[in-house]
């Protein structure tokens, strides 16, 4: 049962990046990513984090994905790619590089992941948001500080870089 | 062991740079009192390291065990870097007394020479070459690998800046090809520097464990000789030839030696006699010291085919001089087809040869460094380096002449000056070597003869003949600081000529102890 | 005595550094340097008699001053000895060298550096000394070379003149490849006898190689498809030593140009000692030479070789200086032909009496051209025998000696020789060398006409004779040409008694038939000689050809170049040497190996700009590389992790 | 319960089109968005393996992966708008004025 589910979010997800990859439409393909995100959530509630399940949503696909969608609409770039590929060789040679990008990453992959998921008592337990609120607290208490840090600086750099006219 | 209670080395090292830092407060523009204050402290370390022979102790009491490490004298050791194990130690031995004097000794009389010869920026001038000197002195009386790479290293800097500043027309691509060439060449050195410490570590911690390597030479070599550290074949071929690479560039063996014309050609006249004088024997005592005792079997092994690169390099340079038709080049030349003779000599494995190479070092010292003199002297007075500018300057320049002909036939090899005894020796020692046979001489021998024929072919070409230009016919003979700096230089051509027995005896043990390894470690391995 | 001894060098080595330091006038410097040389020879005529006094086989003095070379097992004593074959060439250095000395005053009068002639002259004397005196093989190669140096001084002493430079260069190259060779011999016999003293120093110590030399008798050398032995190989690189300095066959060319120095320094260094230098050699290592029996082979063709070439050469000479420089190089000829068939006291008694008259020749010849205010073309001489009559009966007495006339020194020695040869089956030598004998008698005869026969026929000087000073040495060496034959007649034999203790020689007998046979040879050719040049004194020109270039055409041409050996050897050897040498340094160095180590530096200069390529500002495309990066670190880690 | 090889499988494939979406288009806010793309994909493989070892640290690790894509996105946008308005086009090839 849950086989079948994973498998159709799966096949959501990568459509929804090979189309966004392939529309011409900016607006479009920011859609279609919202899709690819939305599958991607529901896949760490398959992976029993259904916290993460909760941010992927609002955070990602909420705002970042929102957000997008602004400056698209903003700049109006959505027809953007008429002029023929300037470098001839970029082409092809993406192709085969992505290729052999999967290959080896699956190799990599398939290699590595070896012991079977455990269930039972400890997966309840790792799947409760408690505990990962507990470590976010105690031990990572510093680096969630930063990141706090890291966000201010953000905003900072935005308002700063959108400033019009004056010359920093 | 240490005779004297004080620090001789350590002064006689860091005089000449305290001097340079005294120059520092001299008004730039002061030339003469700037010249004054080198000359003095060059004649003051020149004093202080007479004390040197003095007190050496030609036969100390440890014989020459076969083992044991050469025996360091004046010896001074103070921790340096602890966590490498590298210590600020000093000292010398047979092989290093006589190179060390010869470097104090041309320093007054390298600085002699610039009082004609440099006229733009003295000051720093005076100041590289008192660094240079003790840069030299460093390389010399180090007993530290990493003391002894940093002042390898250290000489570069002052002789680049000489020849790129004060040098001749293209004076820039000659002291870039200069500091590029030896320092590519010494890099290597380095690695295997770094690769000997480890391996030195690794071996000894394995037995005393906590042991944080060490560079100190004596117990490299203790340590080699007991066992301890051994190197199997391939290992030991390797860091001889990365060390022997440094050397070669430096000395120069035949293949790496395009540096050196251009470099003297180029250089100041102050710049080229310090450059033939002492920075070509870095090398040769580096193979000696480091090459040979280090790597014995290895020493065996690669003796023969770099017993034929000098020899090629004795004909080779002394045929290219032949054809020169500027001055400087010809003795330049000269210099590669002479030390050719060193490394013959050191690679004969045997006592005569490498006492007759240590005399041939101190010897092509002095008789080239007059050569270069002598082609300052010239230079200073028609500005040109070409042999066909000159003639007829016997008549004009008596003295000059007099003790131009006494350094070319020193340098030629005539019985009765420095430069036979050497060569003699040398030849002796390659001849009786059991690893190099008597073809080597043969050809060693044609270089003796083609030696006579570009330095009589320089003499005649300036000296004899009528006076054809009438620029040389008013050239002024020698002045009085020219008149010392010849007369300070025959003085020791004549006496090593006709009493080599003191020098031979000042190098005699640890020559000794050095062959007695080699021929240990043949019969082992 | 030892102190003695020492007094020998040392004397004329204070007159050179007097002159070189103290003396700066022409007159204190003529009267110092020849009063040296005379004392020094008075001080051998003592020491010979001291000699004497002593028994036979004690008669060596061996004197060691200092240690000169001490390193590892090789010791070399700066030591000098004095015995009867050293005694005997003392003398002749110190006895003729003191007349050319007091000859010199007069010859050198009025020349701005007649200071440091005097100087060279006294430190000629000096190495020579030392060369004939010292007890090992190092100490006669410092005198060796010394008096190389002195002869390349005194060569180029008029070095305004390019042929002077030009000569004192090419003899102290030439002579520098005898003593490469030299040199070579010192190391083989240092390996094989472990030193290179003669003999040993007295007090027991080690005994020197030449009373070895039977230790070496069946080793061998060389390569083994060759094997040679070890006696024949250092012999013979002595000979090839000898010849450089002997001025033998392959390497006389230096000595006929060697004649543009000052004449008494012809006389002394290129007539009477430094050319014996080699003669000597091979008498001093005589054990080594008879002890290879193909080496002494070879010494004897290369002397009556070089005989016969130099005396044919010497024929067609026109200068008059020339003239006695091929017959010096015939002489030794003669003497190293000697040595090459053992007769060495034959070869020392040539050496002796040849060493007198040839000076004694010499030195007339400098008076002639003193006083014909230097010139020395023959053609522009002629009928100088009124002009100058001592000179002439002196020149007459010194060609009639060296022709080898009855009563004269030269006679004696020169049938030595030739009856040794006859005597030891020596034909096919014995025939060259009479020949040659002939040959000399004949240009000596040509010469004298030439010079004082006939009309002078270039009028632009009016010859006189030179002064006493220089008429005295002259006539005391012309009484030593007619009398020098006594030391050493078929009878008395004094000189091989004397000899004995050192050559071990015994005396051969006189063979009467030969004795007469060569004189009248000797007479008859030389009276051709005259014959043909005073009859035909009129076709003489000045700058114009030999009379008898109608009969023999291009064969006197040649004989004139020496047979056009020092062309050739200019052709080939100095030539080669010289292209070589400008292939290597304009074309080898500068491409060749400086080539290769710019190359390498070319080669990553090029490297670099093809990584440059890559940076074409388009993100996408580092992007690319991004990619490759990632994807080459995860191919390592795949590598690794398998 | 679905083998976490097919989770890195899936994740290897995301990113192997994020990196296509990167190398292809011109457009920098696509390029932009496959930049995220590839970061769900590299979130995706580490939560699979964090159920598979049980470790909550990696949770806490996409946490704050999340958190400073966000901060990224903020300021990539920024500069997206700031060089439209200089350059007045989105496309990647025409800002090449640092050409080395």
């Amino acid at each position: 049962m849950e086989l079948i589910l994973f498998l159709i979010t799966a096949a959501v997800a990568i459509a929804g990046a090979v189309a966004m990859l392939i529309s011409r439409n900016a607006v479009h393909s920011a859609l279609f990513l919202l899709l690819n995100f939305g599958a991607i959530a529901v896949l760490f509630l398959l992976l029993r984090a259904p916290f993460l399940f909760a941010i992927q949503l609002t955070v990602y696909a909420g705002a970042i994905m929102v957000l997008f969608l602004f400056v698209v609409m903003l700049l109006g770039a959505e027809k953007v790619e008429d002029a023929p590929d300037r470098i001839a060789w970029q082409q092809p040679l993406a192709l085969l590089l992505g290729l052999a990008l999967l290959i080896v990453s699956v190799v990599v992959g398939l290699g590595s992941a070896t012991t079977p998921p455990p269930d039972g008592e400890e997966l309840i337990k790792f799947s409760d948001p408690r505990s990962l609120g507990e470590l976010l607290f105690t031990d990572y208490l510093l680096p969630f500080e930063i990141t706090g840090f890291i966000l201010l600086i953000a905003v900072i750099g935005v308002v700063v870089l959108s400033q019009r006219g004056r010359k920093i | 062991m240490n005779q004297l209670g004080f620090p001789l080395l350590s002064l006689i090292l860091w005089l000449p740079a305290a001097g340079a830092l005294a120059l520092l407060f001299v008004p730039r523009a002061n030339a003469g009192l700037a010249r004054q204050v080198s000359l003095a402290t060059m004649i003051a370390t020149f004093l202080l390291s007479l004390l040197l022979p003095l007190r050496f102790e030609t036969n100390p009491m440890q014989m020459a065990v076969v083992g044991a490490p050469p025996v360091m004298q004046f010896v001074e050791e103070v921790p340096w870097l602890p966590i490498v194990g590298a210590t600020y130690s000093l000292g010398i031995d047979g092989i290093s007394l006589w190179l060390v004097m010869l470097t104090t000794f041309l320093g007054p009389i390298v600085t002699l020479s610039t009082w004609d010869s440099v006229h733009k920026d003295v000051r720093n001038f005076q100041i590289l070459l008192l660094i240079l000197q003790t840069a030299m002195i460093g390389v010399f009386v180090a007993q530290d690998l990493l003391l002894f790479y940093l002042f390898w290293e250290f000489t570069l800097i002052p002789m680049t800046f000489l020849i790129g500043i004060w040098g001749s027309q293209n004076r820039i691509y000659a002291a870039r090809k200069f500091f590029l060439y030896t320092f590519a060449g010494s890099v290597l050195m380095l690695l295997a520097l770094i690769a000997l410490h480890i391996l030195h570590r690794d071996a000894i911690a394995a037995v005393e464990p906590g042991f944080r390597g060490t560079f100190s030479f004596s117990q490299f070599v203790s340590d080699l000789r007991a066992g301890r550290l051994t190197l199997d074949t391939t290992t030991e071929r390797l860091l001889f030839g990365a060390f022997f690479l440094a050397f070669a560039v430096k000395v120069p063996l035949w293949p790496f030696h395009t540096w050196l014309p251009d470099a003297h050609v180029e250089a100041p006249t102050a710049g080229s006699v310090v450059l033939a004088g002492v920075l070509l024997k870095l090398g040769g005592y580096g193979m000696i010291r480091y090459n040979l005792t280090l790597f014995p079997a290895a020493s065996q092994w690669a003796a023969p085919a770099l017993a034929v690169l000098a020899v090629i390099g004795i004909i080779y340079g002394a045929a290219v001089a032949f054809a020169q038709s500027d001055m400087k080049k010809l003795v330049a030349y000269s210099s590669v087809s002479h030390m050719g003779f060193v490394v013959l000599g050191i690679f004969a494995l045997n006592a005569e040869g490498i006492s007759g190479a240590l005399l041939q070092m101190v010897n092509h010292g002095l008789s080239t460094s007059a050569l270069f003199l002598m082609v300052g002297v010239l230079y200073e007075r028609r500005h040109t380096r070409e042999l066909a500018e000159y003639g007829g300057l016997w008549k004009v320049m008596p003295v000059f002449a007099a003790f131009s002909l006494l350094v070319a036939l020193s340098s030629a090899g005539l019985p009765g000056l420095n430069g036979f005894v050497g060569e003699f020796t040398i030849i002796t020692g390659a001849f009786r070597s059991p690893l190099l046979g008597w073809i080597y001489v043969a050809f060693a021998v044609g270089g003796v003869v083609l030696a006579a024929a570009y330095l009589l072919k320089l003499f005649r070409s300036v000296f004899m003949g009528d006076v054809s230009q009438p620029a040389n016919a008013t050239l002024p003979d020698l002045n009085r600081r020219e008149l010392t700096a010849f007369a300070l230089l025959s003085i020791p051509i004549v006496v090593i000529g006709v009493y080599p027995a003191f020098f031979f005896a000042g190098m005699q043990h640890s020559v000794a102890a050095l062959v007695a390894d080699l021929i240990a470690q043949a019969a082992g391995s | 005595m030892e102190l003695l001894i020492w007094l020998i060098p040392l004397l004329p080595f204070i007159g050179f550094l007097l002159n070189v330091f103290v003396i700066r006038r022409e007159r204190e410097a003529g009267l110092v340097a020849s009063g040296v040389v005379v004392a020094a020879f008075v001080v051998t005529l003592i020491a010979v008699a001291m000699l004497a006094g002593m028994p036979p086989e004690e008669r060596r003095i061996v004197s060691t001053a200092w240690e000169w070379i001490n390193t590892g097992s090789f010791r070399v004593p700066f030591a000098i000895m004095f015995d009867p074959l050293t005694a005997v060439m003392a003398l002749l250095i110190t006895g003729v060298g003191a007349l050319i000395h007091i000859y010199s005053i007069g010859y050198m009068h009025g020349d701005p550096r007649v200071v440091r002639y005097f100087a060279y002259l006294n430190l000629f004397v000096t190495m020579m000394l030392f060369l004939v005196m010292a007890n090992n093989l190092l100490l006669l190669f410092l005198g060796w070379e010394g008096v190389g140096l002195c002869s390349f001084l005194l060569i180029g002493f008029w070095f305004e003149r390019k042929s002077a430079g030009e000569a004192a260069v090419k003899a102290f190259i030439v002579n520098r490849i005898g003593d490469a060779a030299f040199i070579l011999a010192m190391l083989a016999v240092f390996t094989y006898f472990g030193t290179l003293n003669f003999y040993g120093d007295g007090e027991g110590g080690q005994i020197g190689f030449l009373e070895r030399v039977s230790d070496i008798a069946g080793l061998r050398i060389g390569p083994d498809w060759q094997p040679i032995f070890v006696s024949t190989a250092i012999s013979f690189l002595l000979l090839i030593g000898a010849t450089g300095k002997s001025a033998q066959f392959p390497l006389f060319v230096w000595l006929p140009d060697a004649m543009a120095g000052p004449t008494p320094v012809s006389a002394l260094i290129h007539a009477a000692t430094m050319v014996t230098g080699g003669v000597y050699l091979m008498a001093r290592t005589e054990a080594l030479f008879t002890a290879s029996f193909t080496t002494q082979g070879w010494v004897a063709w290369i002397g009556a070789v070089t005989a016969l070439l130099a005396g044919t050469a010497a024929m067609a000479q026109w200068d008059i200086k020339r003239v006695l420089a091929y017959s010096t190089v015939s002489q030794l000829g003669f003497m190293v032909a000697a040595c090459g068939m053992g007769a060495y006291v034959a070869a020392i008694f040539h050496l002796l009496t040849h060493g007198i008259f040839k000076a004694l020749l010499f030195l007339a010849a400098g008076s002639v051209i003193h006083g014909t205010h230097d010139t020395q073309d023959m053609r522009r001489m002629g009928g100088l025998k009124d002009a100058m009559p001592i000179t002439f009966r002196t020149y007459v007495i010194g060609a009639l000696a060296l022709a080898g006339i009855v009563p004269l020194a030269g006679f004696w020695s020169k049938d030595e020789i030739l009856a040794h040869a006859i005597s030891h089956g020596h034909t096919p030598i014995f025939i060259i060398l009479f020949l040659t004998s002939l040959l000399t008698a004949f240009y000596m005869g040509r010469q004298v006409a030439l010079v004082f026969f006939g009309t002078q026929r270039d009028p632009g000087y009016h010859p006189h004779e030179s002064p006493a000073i220089m008429t005295v040495p002259l006539i005391v060496l012309a009484v030593g040409a007619v009398i020098g034959g006594v030391i050493n007649l078929p009878v008395l034999h004094w000189l091989t008694d004397w000899l004995e203790p050192v050559l071990h020689e015994k005396a051969g007998e006189f063979n009467i038939w030969l004795a007469l046979i060569a004189t009248i040879g000797a007479v008859g050719t030389g009276y051709l000689g005259w014959w043909v040049y005073t009859t035909n004194a009129a076709r003489i020109k000045i700058g114009g050809k030999d009379p008898a270039y109608r009969y023999s055409g291009d064969i006197w041409e040649g004989m004139e170049e020496a047979w056009y050996l020092d062309r050739l050897y200019q052709r080939t050897v100095v030539a080669g040497f010289e292209q070589l040498a400008n292939f290597l340094a304009r074309v080898f160095d500068p491409q060749g190996v400086d080539g290769l180590v710019m190359g390498i530096g070319r080669f990553f200069g090029g490297l670099a700009n093809g990584v440059r390529a890559l940076q074409t500002g388009y993100v996408r495309t580092y992007a690319l590389v991004f990619t490759v990066g990632v994807l080459l670190v995860l191919g390592v880690m795949l590598w690794f992790a398998r | 319960m679905v083998p976490t090889s097919y989770y890195i499988l899936l994740s290897a494939i995301l990113f192997t089109i994020g990196v296509l979406g990167v190398l292809l288009r011109r457009n920098a806010i696509v390029v932009f968005m496959s930049v995220e793309l590839m970061l769900n994909a590299a979130n995706l493989a580490l939560v699979a393996f964090a159920r598979e070892q049980l470790g909550v640290e990696a949770q806490v690790l996409v946490f704050f992966v999340i958190t400073v894509a966000a901060a990224e996105v903020a300021v990539g946008l920024a500069l997206l708008v700031a060089i439209f308005r200089t350059k007045r086009t989105a496309d990647v090839d025409e800002v090449s004025t640092l050409k080395g």
